[in-house]
């Protein structure tokens, strides 16, 4: 395989990142109305530029390359697209399209103000951060990956407070500090591989890397600092407050599409970097953060009393869900690109497609009511059915149903679990699907309540919104159907299959059980009755907020700080002990 | 030659060195100034005597360049950090816009 | 020929050091902000000076040695012009004895 | 000889480091990461790093002190309620020991690290003549990285327009930061008349100088931006309204014009950010001069911050309604 | 020692004290100065680690010397994006803090 020159449909990549850059850079000179324009006049021709790149992939039948001005790495920079790339791009494309349409009705600029600062800031960094993610994918290079790392950052944190509130400033100003954290340690492990091996392209690296102290340091340094930026459970403390704090169109950018360039380059590293120096042990304690991620993350959702705030909640677990792979992924003592790693680029799929219609969803539910208090909730489904619709087929989604996205991940998953004898990942994998359904069911309920009084003043919201949150559900729900070139058909079945539909309900049933027991509010308590008790459900009150206490204490800036140092520990412990093993 | 330049050079940085003492001192925030001010300058002397040393003229340059940015960081010391007891013209302007 | 050169430039030198020296030493032991403005006022001005004075026959080329009465010129304008400010401001705040 | 300054450095270095990290108040800590950064900049000079060098004594001490001093001066009184939540005596021990123990891991790294050490001045020393410049750094910088510092100027772009997004709407479109008053003694006004040119030769001298000798468009536009700054601060003249077409043009130029020579390679040379023969310094230059402008821009608008004042009036309207 | 290895466990020694006063520090402005030396130390590091590589008559590795100058622009770009919103926190908070708010209700 040619990793070193360029190869045909090469240049495409250049152009896929180059695109959203200059929609951005003449957006600024344009200004005013033009900016929302240049956006518009992008977003199709990127998602043709993603489709042509998918096209000279499967014509080429191997990896992509493009040598930047003609320089070979070392000494120059190459951009190359594998098949996990040319999936991500698609699918960011696809996803930035449908976000693009949803915020037009909110970020559009008033017809009587020349530039509106929202708008104008809005649809530049949409496309920066599009821009980014293209160039985390394709990028082959460790320090042009740290540059667009940082574009990532600058881009994203601006989005958290465009509504200017003080708690959305202070959400922001949290993200920023720790992301930045998140680089410096990303780029000390790049700087300790250059020093080792003097060069920082990623075959070349991969090439010559051996495990020994240099690559561990670096690594663990790296690993944790890209946990930092995606927000993996325990360094998820500013995660809640700047996704839930958002306006929903730029909360959709930041929970679907920003935390993957971090998540995408943790891949990079483990499996394209130093697959032989990664080791099971560490791979198990990546997994382990993952399903502590999902424990806490869904049952504090449950302790929610906003639904975007619950939403925020799930992305913290559904990161989780995406770290679960790696352990599966290791073949006689390797990381190998095998089903396992297929299945977690899927997952990504999946959850940035349903997480932007969700987050879209309660959006719109916020924009109709004014609030998005969970308990007030009755009699939207009346209202706003396309909503409540896109809500309920994101949840589905996630939960992992078939045809979803999610399904298909979760079996690849569960037969890799299965042949390397990891029975624990079956466990979490199950289980996890269950504390999905947990909240999706609480929230479904709420919403599916029959109101007291009929709802009053609900606002118009645009049908183009709903449409495009809709749209990016159904994507996610019907994904496994996209992926059946690369994976076997046989793996999708009939959702209405005797066994399917019984996983199904008995995925439901264990979310609801779950959300009736550890929910704030019992589910069967109508707004404002007195309600007693049972013996069961005082206990597991108790412990929802014991763990939401935890889960504060977690996100105390000291408490995190602390613990991603211990995480570099334990991460160069295990790399250690598992090469000496 | 270059020896002895160069131990002059660290003569420099070990005397301002010990004025930083003073940026710890205080007790006022001019003496810290002060102590910066004396700082920048023995950085620009040391500089111009390790370039001598090592007969690299482009050390000059970086001598060059800090004596202009530091100039430029000792005004924004003075202009920032020493009126602080005077009110800021842009609040003024806040509070007639609200 | 080049051992008075050296001799010359080390002498400046030296003499410039003494003033580094002086500056530091006034800077920690005068009892006022306005003494010890004064005693720092010496090592930028003269001290650097000195310093220049003793590089000059040095440096081999024309540029070099513009650059070094530059970077001079510079250091005495700023440190006019700051010491100046920083008096003032003392002043103002009616601390200094 | 050599060892012994840079212990020197080194042990003042780390002394002024902890010091600015444990110091009482905010100002203290500025105050001595001003000279921290002063210091740095010897320890490039040491490290044979000269353009690093110029880069850090510019942007270091230079910029990044003033635009921490001038956050000093407005905290207000954040500082007092911020004491109230430092951790506890147990909390920096634990600190403490898991900081030091990372650093003593990277020690041992460094320690462990292969002699002779990997490098790459041999490759670029062999390439280097076919870029037409003779400073390896602005040959890394514009041919064999060109990406890199295409990506760095479309960061600021973005660090840019996330600084403006922070106005309320009521100032979009206004002028960023504070409006300096005249100074009332004359003295600033004095320097930042006498400055400026002296800051302009300097700047484009070490502009022209970058081709061949260390130096280059940074370190440059960050002179000239200080410059500009200084006649900013001493009330001279004012910052630009940010929806002037000028300085949107202006932030833009740079990169956009390196994508057209980048689109250009392709055209002439085969790939994107390419150079065909005997081309390579011309445009590489035309590049420079082209970022120029946008650098110096970019570089004083976000010492200047978010828009303030004088705010678009139909915006105001529109915030109101 | 020589100056190389001198200065790259000096540097080691800077991001340790950078990590403890951007965890133990409560003021984002603070926390923004830890950050810089942190940074820095990396930058340092990275400069030892050009310095070792000096090879075809070269004083140190080009390469290293330019990603710096890079990334030292980029950190000032982060801190001056950070600065921004600190102040702008500041001007509508009046207070600096980066804890949750004690939940008032929702």
């Amino acid at each position: 395989m040619e990793l070193w020159t360029s190869t045909h449909g090469g240049a495409l990549l250049a152009a896929v990142v180059l695109l959203p850059f200059v929609g951005m850079l003449l957006g600024v000179v344009l200004g005013g109305r033009q900016v929302q324009r240049a956006a518009f006049v992008v977003m199709p021709l990127g998602l043709a530029l993603a489709l042509g790149i998918a096209l000279a992939w499967q014509r080429e039948g191997q990896t992509l390359v493009f040598l930047l001005g003609g320089w070979a790495p070392p000494l120059g920079i190459a951009l190359r697209a594998d098949g996990p790339a040319v999936a991500m791009l698609l699918a960011v494309s696809g996803v930035v399209c449908g976000i693009g349409l949803f915020a037009r009705a909110d970020f559009d600029t008033p017809e009587d103000v020349k530039e509106s600062r929202a708008a104008f800031s809005y649809w530049l960094l949409l496309m920066a951060v599009w821009g980014a993610l293209n160039l985390v994918f394709v990028s082959g290079d460790l320090f042009t990956l740290y540059v667009a790392l940082e574009l990532l950052t600058f881009a994203g944190v601006p989005l958290v407070c465009l509504a200017g509130s003080g708690e959305t400033l202070r959400a922001a100003l949290r993200y920023m500090l720790f992301a930045l954290c998140g680089s410096v340690l990303y780029l000390l492990g790049a700087v300790l591989l250059y020093g080792g091996y003097g060069t920082l392209d990623i075959p070349l690296l991969a090439g010559v890397v051996r495990p020994g102290p240099v690559a561990w340091t670096a690594l663990a340094l790296m690993t944790v600092g890209l946990l930092a930026k995606t927000a993996l459970f325990p360094l998820h403390l500013w995660l809640p407050p700047a996704h839930g704090g958002a306006p929903a169109a730029a909360s959709a950018v930041l929970s679907a599409l920003v935390i993957k360039g971090s998540w995408f380059l943790v891949l990079r590293l483990w499996f394209d970097v130093m697959p032989g120096v990664a080791t099971l042990g560490a791979a198990q304690l990546l997994a382990g953060l993952g399903a502590a991620a999902i424990v806490v993350g869904s049952i504090v959702a449950l302790r929610q009393k906003r639904l975007k705030l619950l939403v925020a909640y799930s992305t913290m677990a559904q990161i989780g869900y995406l770290f679960l792979m790696f352990p599966l992924a290791f073949e006689a003592g390797v990381l190998v690109h095998g089903a396992a790693l297929s299945a977690g680029v899927l997952q990504a799929i999946a959850h940035a497609t349903a997480k932007a219609g969700m987050f879209m969803a309660a959006g719109l539910v916020y924009a109709a009511l004014g609030h998005d208090r969970i308990a007030d909730l009755a009699g939207v489904a009346r209202a706003m059915p396309l909503a409540v619709l896109a809500f309920a087929f994101s949840g589905l989604a996630l939960m992992g149903v078939v045809p979803s996205g999610a399904y298909l991940a979760k079996k690849l998953l569960l037969d890799a679990a299965e042949g390397s004898g990891q029975w624990w990942w079956t466990l979490v994998l199950q289980g996890g699907a269950a504390f999905t359904a947990s909240y999706v069911v609480l929230v479904l309920a709420n919403m599916l309540r029959r109101p007291a009084a009929p709802l009053q003043g609900v606002k118009p919201v645009s049908s183009l919104s709903q449409w495009a949150a809709l749209g990016l559900a159904l994507c996610s729900l019907l994904l496994a159907f996209a992926a059946v070139g690369p994976v076997s058909s046989e793996l999708i079945k009939n959702p209405l299959d005797a066994g399917e539909l019984g996983t199904t309900l008995l995925v439901i049933l264990g979310g609801a059980l779950l959300a009736l027991t550890l929910s704030r509010r019992s589910l069967f308590a109508a707004a404002g009755a007195p309600h007693s008790d049972g013996a069961l459900r005082r206990t597991t009150v108790v412990l929802g907020m014991a763990i939401e206490q935890f889960d504060a204490w977690v996100r105390r800036w000291t408490t995190a700080g602390l613990l991603m140092l211990l995480l570099v520990g334990l991460f160069v412990g295990l790399l250690r002990a598992g090469q000496a093993a | 030659m270059a020896d002895f330049l160069l131990s002059a050079g660290a003569f420099v940085v070990l005397m301002v060195a010990l004025g930083l003492i003073r940026v710890a001192r205080g007790p006022g925030r001019a003496e810290r100034m002060m102590a910066a001010q004396l700082l920048g300058t023995g950085a620009i002397g040391a500089m111009l005597l390790f370039g001598a040393a090592s007969g690299d003229g482009a050390m000059f340059d970086v001598a060059l360049t800090l004596a202009l940015l530091s100039a430029f960081a000792s005004i924004a010391f003075v202009k920032f950090a020493l009126r602080q007891d005077q009110k800021l013209p842009d609040d003024d302007a806040e509070e007639a816009a609200r | 020929m080049s051992f008075v050169i050296d001799a010359f430039s080390i002498v400046a030198i030296v003499a410039g050091l003494v003033f580094f020296l002086a500056g530091t030493v006034g800077l920690l032991r005068f009892p006022d902000a306005y003494t010890r403005l004064h005693a720092l006022t010496k090592a930028d001005n003269l001290g650097v000076a000195l310093v220049v004075i003793g590089l000059l026959p040095q440096v081999g080329s024309v540029l070099a040695a513009l650059k070094l009465v530059l970077i001079w010129l510079l250091v005495l304008l700023s440190s006019a012009g700051v010491s100046q400010l920083i008096a003032r401001s003392v002043r103002r705040q009616g601390r200094g004895e | 000889m050599t060892t012994l300054v840079g212990g020197v450095v080194a042990l003042l270095l780390l002394w002024l480091a902890l010091w600015t990290v444990v110091a009482r108040d905010a100002f203290l800590a500025v105050a001595g990461f001003v000279v921290y950064g002063l210091l740095l900049s010897l320890v490039w000079v040491r490290l044979a790093g000269i353009d690093v060098a110029l880069t850090e004594a510019a942007i270091g001490g230079g910029l990044t002190g003033a635009l921490l001093l001038g956050a000093v001066g407005r905290l207000r009184g954040t500082e007092v309620a911020a004491a109230a939540e430092r951790s506890g005596a147990g909390t920096r021990v634990v600190a403490m020991v898991l900081s030091v123990a990372v650093s003593v891991v990277l020690a041992l790294c460094v320690l462990a690290l292969p002699e002779p050490a990997p490098t790459l001045a041999p490759q670029v020393a062999r390439m280097l003549p076919s870029t037409g410049v003779g400073n390896p750094i602005t040959g890394v910088l514009l041919a064999f990285r060109a990406l890199d510092t295409l990506l760095e100027a479309i960061v600021l772009v973005i660090a840019l327009v996330g600084v403006w997004s922070l106005a309320p709407d009521r100032f979009w479109g206004g002028r960023p930061g504070l409006r300096y008053m005249t100074d009332p003694d004359g003295i600033l006004a004095y320097l930042a008349r006498l400055l400026p040119p002296i800051g302009i030769v300097v700047g484009m001298y070490l502009f022209w100088a970058g081709a061949d000798h260390p130096g280059g468009k940074f370190q440059s536009a960050t002179i000239l931006a200080a410059m500009w700054m200084l006649v900013q601060m001493a009330g001279l003249a004012d910052a630009p309204r940010i929806d002037n077409r000028w300085v949107r043009g202006g932030v833009v130029i740079g990169p956009l014009a390196f994508v057209a020579v980048g689109v250009l390679g392709a055209w002439t040379a085969g790939a994107f950010l390419g150079y065909p023969d005997g081309w390579a310094k011309p445009m590489i230059v035309a590049i420079e001069i082209a970022l120029l402008p946008t650098l110096v821009l970019i570089l004083a608008l976000l010492l200047n911050g978010a828009p303030a004042r004088g705010g678009d009036l139909t915006a105001l309207r529109s915030s109101r309604r | 020692m020589n100056v190389e290895t001198l200065f790259a466990l000096c540097a080691c020694a800077l991001v340790g004290i950078g990590l403890y006063g951007l965890i133990t520090q409560p003021h984002p402005l603070r926390k923004l100065v830890a950050f810089n030396i942190m940074g820095s130390g990396v930058f340092v590091l990275f400069g030892a680690l050009a310095k070792r590589g000096a090879a075809a008559g070269m004083a140190a590795d080009p390469v290293p010397q330019a990603l710096l100058i890079t990334a030292i622009v980029v950190a000032f770009a982060a801190t001056a994006v950070t600065v921004a919103l600190l102040l702008r926190l500041i001007e509508s908070t009046d207070t600096a803090s980066l804890a949750d708010e004690p939940s008032a209700g929702d």
